[in-house]
């Protein structure tokens, strides 16, 4: 109980500290904030699949591209609403990904890593050719900030930074308050065990492949979102965004922050955006500079960041108790 | 005579050139606490393995309850009634005892897919864990991970997730491997209740002679993945092929469990 | 981690004026005006900070390498004679890698964290096109040194009014009709391509194609290969190409896949069965030098500026400089990077201003020298008008690789698309 | 039909070139336990490091065949000794990580030290120009790859099968704790297996210098892709598989990129797929 309301205390700190970001930093900032926040949305729900149930994805590109095409030709042909166009967005990711799911849940491991790439490569490669449909490499450009109006007239701009930044963290909230919600479900207790095992999990009733298939589905629409939204950040969508090097992103964070934890892809998220940029701001070799980072977490905190500090705190705390 | 809660037909498996099951035809009656005995590699586990779908079927048929489920998927059987423990500990190792037990209990009670519900208002899932934590004793560890359990408690543990599936039939396959008396005495205490209280029917795989004898109804022993003889502990105690199996040809098999 | 810098380094800022501001005794009347106070400092505050960012990562990395040769090189002659308009000069340079979100990011911080008065770079056209509409919310001008795309200048600078993006490159106009209207001479009929798998490789070929038709109507299109990016082996392109047997090739592979293209089809015998060979981006000096003398003879190229022309004072000066400061022949990014920075400074000095209206306005219709010879920033699509040469690969003994022979220079205006870009009349050839 | 056979022979030689990274991706994968995401980057040393020898220090091609993989041995022996070897018991995704640093760290490297531009080498002088096969030259360079390839596989398949050295490898990838109780010093013999893979990209590397013609940073990112692929449809860990995986992969995008060049650009990845949907663990890989 203590710890659960300590965290829910930190939960609302970072949330204040979120709302007031727009309003005591610099444009870079906030948009800096704002990208850490869609790469913590999509590693949040890729998590979900990676930390909870055990299986490595290098196909979540793919949703995100499908995401941010979605609300591109939504918004293009039929409503630029940007809750609309995000709505469509996440939907044609979660179809995207049951699809791929689909054919991908009955492997593991490796192989499901390696076909769930051949997916995202897949899609890549479409989003690149169809150029009919998506402008090829160039992609979608000029993806409108339409104001949001909801019931009874009102309309609320987005169009700035400024205020745009109030619309992503709106999502990011409510993204990061769902995978709480679904970490602490029956749902996710049946993921940890199928992550724990597989085997035994059948042997407990549960049908494997159908839950792999929904939190794959799942960590799509999560993806689709973080994809619409910066396609509405970016205004533009392109095929890079299914790339495998874009689907290698939430893996990173997630591992760099710590799987085990809700916080640690959003941790890895924040630390991944903004060392790079500190890098950037002393080198132009930033590769170098990210790599040794990288080593040196990997080697040094086997966990993840946040694992090893929790793990560091437990320790300091437990002589007090004992 | 009455419908077989699970029946055989002419089942057959091989490993490369090993026959681990030949031409099985068996049948096990509601109620009834079986044995399966036989030296090292008569094909018990191969036969479990194959009627909880842990080995896909290359001949034969299986039938529960009439209904064929020779190609059903594990969770299938396992929403039907089927069920098994294993030989090796096989349970969640990172998740607490609880979480162990309540994994099985929101498959069967179909709780589990609720994304968005907090697990703590799963007031009935919670209650029924813990009546199972009971039966087998892990009350007090509910909020240990499995990975730091003793080894007795580990077996308590496997039979308590297989329990939580609240099988019709269910196999245990050397359910009481590794444990000392105390706990062992437990267990079978354990076991002759449930199976007395009728809604489960187990079949136990045991290497232990006293056990089996003490506890069973009827006595199946495997010889090279055949029906060596099937019948009450009497018939099989003074039949004259497992005698010759036993002391014959494998001795060092009735001494196995001591060394471990 | 990054926020918390920004408002300490903004706090430090403030409480660093504000004293010096308050000791002045104008405090009260910054607070109410402070439109008055900065009417009483001068029109041009220094530094001049310079963003420029292109590919210095991957495969591509050395344009980025020669873009900064340029850049640099520029910006020390300026800072030698007093900067523009009396302000030093300050550049940052980044790596722009071929991510669009990466280039978007860049001039983001460019603008609004380091507080840059102009940007300048960008090497792909789909980071140009994704930066276009962000360049309008940052409001500062843009000069792109690389990208060709003529969508850039014709939609988002003509027909969305973004005007503060410029270019001082070719666009893919020389790539595509240039390549044309010296094409049309050749007896050849039947034509191929072995071109890059993206809108930069299938726009080239089509203009080429389109003008081609226009200027010869016997002119065939026999056979086509596209190359995806990073393709290494060319083997199977070639023999699709050999196949039709075709009289012309045309190719806008560029860089290494260039190099890698040529090597394995002079190895094929591509060269010795196709006799007219164009590449219009093949007088790069990463292509011509990385093929040394293995480039063929008699092929036709172009790049957007080559050292050899124009045969003038002020070129032949630069590329001179150039070579002394850093032991390189002048790439043509070196040449529009360098450029850029003098397109600015120009623009500044015309305009008094370093405001974002008023340079953009002062480089409206701007003449200006370079190297290349005389630019004109076109007024309706900010698109740089200047010639380009095409020639025939040669060898020449003062050099260690193929330079231009029968050089033919054709004036821009006469294959430029020109303004509204839509309907008849607007693309070559014009009557 | 002259068409055909090219095809088919532009196939093989890339096909063949893909196996020489792919052998050592595999056999460290097979015996380690490891997926090197690095190897991609041993393979652009090999080739930076063979170009200097034959560019810089005027040494021919075979002397940089020979020592530019040998350079890159040791690159090798450091990131085994001090790096991989703590980590053989963490799980995959940490093992792409740590070697994913590498190949950031390797790139970036390369371009400090050879600059960001591409370089091309001088055409050989033997071994060089074409010969015609049915009216259509093909370099006699790729022919020498061509032969190459089943070379590799040969001596590697006798270094694995016949010799000494080849079973105790066998029998320490198949059970670590066991041939460690027999008395085999297995982080050396691990040592000695990663740095033997090590050279066999760096090899392929080195052969790569006159076959692509062009040396860039980040040259072994392409290139790593197509080796995991490879080594997955093949079955990861059978140097058998790998082989085949190769020339199918090799002849089979040929002629994608001839025929059908709609999908070139997921040829590759199609194929992977449909190989893993019909056989899991790929052709010649050990059911799980």
């Amino acid at each position: 109980m203590k710890a659960q309301n300590r965290n829910a205390g930190a939960a609302a700190v970072v949330l204040l500290a979120l709302c007031a970001v727009p309003f005591l930093s610099g444009k870079f900032a906030i948009y800096l904030t704002m990208r850490i926040m869609l790469l913590g949305i999509f590693a949040v729900g890729y998590n979900l699949l990676l930390g909870q149930t055990g299986l490595l994805s290098f196909g979540h590109g793919a949703f995100y591209a499908a995401g941010a095409y979605g609300l591109g030709l939504f918004g293009a042909h039929v409503s630029t609403h940007p809750l609309l166009g995000v709505a469509v967005g996440v939907a044609t990711a979660v179809f995207l990904a049951l699809l791929v799911g689909y054919l991908c849940v009955r492997h593991t491991e490796i192989y499901f890593a390696m076909l769930t790439l051949a997916c995202g490569m897949m899609a890549f490669s479409f989003f690149w050719n169809a150029r009919e449909i998506t402008g090829g490499d160039d992609g979608l450009i000029g993806i409108l900030r339409a104001p949001v109006s909801l019931f009874g007239g009102i309309r609320i701009p987005i169009g700035k930074d400024g205020q745009f930044y109030f619309f992503v963290l709106f999502f990011f909230a409510l993204s990061v308050w769902a995978a709480h919600r679904i970490r602490q479900s029956p749902f996710g207790l049946a993921l940890a065990g199928i992550r724990e095992n597989a085997r035994r999990s059948e042997f407990a009733g549960v049908p494997v492949r159908r839950y792999r298939l929904a939190v794959f589905a799942l960590s799509g629409a999560f993806a689709g979102l973080a994809g619409s939204l910066e396609a509405l950040l970016e205004s533009n969508a392109r095929p890079f965004m299914a790339h495998w090097t874009h689907s290698a992103e939430p893996v990173l964070v997630s591992l760099l922050g710590g799987l085990s934890s809700l916080a640690g892809p959003l941790v890895g998220s924040a630390i991944y955006i903004a060392m790079r940029e500190i890098i950037q701001r002393f080198t132009e070799n930033w590769m170098l500079g990210f790599g040794i980072v990288l080593l040196v977490i990997i080697m040094g905190f086997r966990g993840g960041v946040t694992g090893t500090l929790s793990a560091l705190f437990r320790k300091a705390a437990a002589p007090g108790e004992g | 005579m009455p419908e077989p809660l699970l029946a055989t037909q002419k089942l057959s498996n091989h490993f490369g050139m090993v026959c681990t099951a030949r031409d099985l035809d068996l049948r096990f009656e509601p109620g009834v606490l079986t044995s399966i005995i036989g030296p090292n590699g008569a094909g018990k586990s191969t036969l479990i393995n194959l009627l909880t779908g842990h080995l896909p079927v290359q001949t034969g048929k299986i039938r529960f309850r009439g209904r064929d489920i020779t190609r059903l998927p594990i969770h299938k059987r396992v929403r039907m009634g089927i069920c098994r423990s294993f030989q090796v500990v096989n349970v969640f190792p990172e998740l607490t005892v609880a979480q162990n037990v309540m994994i099985p209990v929101l498959a069967r009670t179909g709780r589990g897919w609720n994304p968005v519900r907090s697990l703590t208002r799963e007031t009935a899932v919670l209650r029924e864990t813990e009546a199972i934590l009971a039966m087998v004793a892990l009350l007090p560890e509910r909020d240990t991970p499995a990975t730091a359990l003793s080894h007795g408690d580990l077996r308590l543990l496997e039979v308590g997730v297989a329990l939580a599936a609240a099988p019709t039939l269910l196999f245990l396959d050397e359910p009481t491997a590794g444990m000392n008396p105390v706990e062992r005495a437990r267990l079978l205490e354990n076991i002759r209740g449930l199976a007395r209280g009728g809604r489960t029917t187990f079949v136990v795989v045991e290497h232990d002679m006293d056990v089996v004898f003490s506890l069973s109804e009827r006595i199946i022993v495997l010889h090279r993945g055949e029906i060596l003889c099937d019948g009450t502990p009497g018939q099989v105690r003074t039949d004259p092929k497992v005698r010759e199996v036993y002391l014959g040809e494998d001795v060092s098999d009735l001494f196995r469990y001591e060394e471990e | 981690m990054e926020k918390k810098g920004m408002n300490r380094r903004q706090f430090l800022k403030l409480t660093g004026t504000v004293p010096l501001v308050a000791a002045a005794g104008t405090f009260g009347g910054w607070l109410a005006f402070p439109k008055g106070l900065w009417a009483a400092t001068p029109a041009i505050k220094g530094p001049i900070k310079i963003g420029y960012q292109a590919i210095l990562s991957g495969t591509l990395a050395g344009y980025g390498e020669f873009h900064k040769m340029g850049a640099v090189m520029a910006i020390e002659e300026i800072n030698a004679k007093g900067g523009i308009a009396g302000q030093k000069v300050e550049m940052e340079f980044r790596d722009s890698t071929t991510k669009a979100d990466e280039a978007i990011k860049n001039a983001r911080y460019f603008v609004d964290s380091w507080g840059a008065d102009y940007l300048a770079g960008i090497d792909s056209s789909g980071q140009a096109l994704a930066l276009a509409p962000v360049m309008a919310q940052l409001d500062r001008p843009l000069m792109v040194t690389h990208a060709a795309t003529e969508k850039l200048t014709e939609e988002f600078v003509f027909k969305k009014g973004v005007k503060q993006i410029f270019r001082n490159c070719m666009p893919t106009y020389n790539d595509g009709h240039a390549a044309a209207f010296i094409a049309k001479d050749f007896p050849a009929v039947k034509w191929s391509t072995v071109s890059p798998k993206y809108e930069y490789g299938f726009t080239c070929w089509k203009m080429f194609q389109d003008s081609l038709k226009g200027l010869k109507p016997s002119a065939q299109f026999v056979a086509e290969s596209f190359a995806p990016f990073g393709t290494t082996d060319f083997r199977s392109h070639i023999n699709t190409i050999m196949d039709a047997r075709p009289d012309g090739l045309y190719s806008t592979e560029w860089a290494g896949e260039l190099i890698s293209f040529v090597r394995q089809g002079k190895e094929a015998g591509l060269f010795d069965k196709v006799k007219y060979v164009m590449f219009p981006v093949g007088a790069a000096m990463d292509v011509l030098e990385g093929l040394g003398k293995d480039m063929p003879d008699n092929i036709w190229v172009s790049a957007r500026y080559f050292f050899q022309y124009p045969n003038s004072k002020e070129n032949n000066d630069w590329v001179a400089r150039f070579n002394k400061r850093w032991k390189h022949y002048p790439a043509y990014v070196s040449e529009t990077a360098y450029s850029a920075i003098y397109a600015y400074k120009a623009a500044v000095e015309k305009a008094g201003s370093k405001d974002t209206k008023a340079v953009v306005a002062a480089l409206e219709g701007m003449e200006m020298n370079s190297p290349a010879g005389k630019r004109v920033f076109r007024k309706e699509d900010h698109q740089a008008m200047y010639d380009v040469p095409w020639g025939k690969t040669k060898s020449d003994p003062k050099y260690p690789f193929k330079v231009m022979g029968d050089m033919k220079v054709l004036p821009a205006k006469e294959y430029f698309n020109r303004p509204p870009f839509e309907g008849p009349g607007t693309t070559p050839p014009f009557k | 039909m002259q068409s055909y056979v090219h095809v088919i022979l532009a196939g093989l030689s890339s096909g063949m070139f893909i196996w020489l990274v792919a052998s050592g991706l595999t056999l460290i994968f097979g015996v380690l336990g490891v997926l090197n995401f690095a190897h991609g980057s041993f393979y652009m040393l090999g080739a930076y490091c063979s170009f200097t020898v034959l560019k810089y220090l005027g040494a021919g091609y075979w002397t940089g065949l020979l020592l530019g993989p040998l350079a890159v041995c040791a690159v090798g022996f450091v990131v085994e000794r001090f790096f991989l070897r703590h980590v053989y018991r963490i799980a995959l995704p940490y093992q792409l990580l740590l070697t994913f640093a590498f190949v950031l760290i390797f790139d970036n490297l390369v371009k400090i030290v050879w600059g960001g531009g591409a370089l091309s080498p001088p055409s050989l002088s033997f071994l060089g120009g074409s010969i015609p096969i049915l009216g259509r030259n093909f370099p006699v360079y790729n022919l020498f790859i061509i032969a190459v390839g089943p070379v590799v596989a040969l001596l590697l398949w006798a270094l694995l099968e016949k010799t000494w050295y080849g079973r105790i490898i066998r029998a320490s990838s198949s059970d670590r704790e066991m041939a460690a109780s027999l008395g085999v010093r297995v982080p050396a013999l691990f040592t000695g297996v990663f740095v033997f893979g090590t050279w066999l990209g760096a090899l392929g590397g080195g052969l790569a210098v006159p076959y692509v013609g062009l040396l860039t940073p980040g040259m072994g990112e392409t290139i790593i892709i197509e080796a995991f692929i490879v080594a997955v449809i093949g079955g990861l860990g059978s140097l058998k598989g790998a082989f085949v995986g190769a020339l199918v992969i090799g002849v089979l995008s040929a002629f994608g990129t001839r025929f059908f060049p709609a999908f070139d650009m997921a040829l590759t990845f199609i194929l992977m797929g449909g190989v893993l949907m019909w056989r899991p663990q790929g052709l010649f890989g050990a059911t799980r």
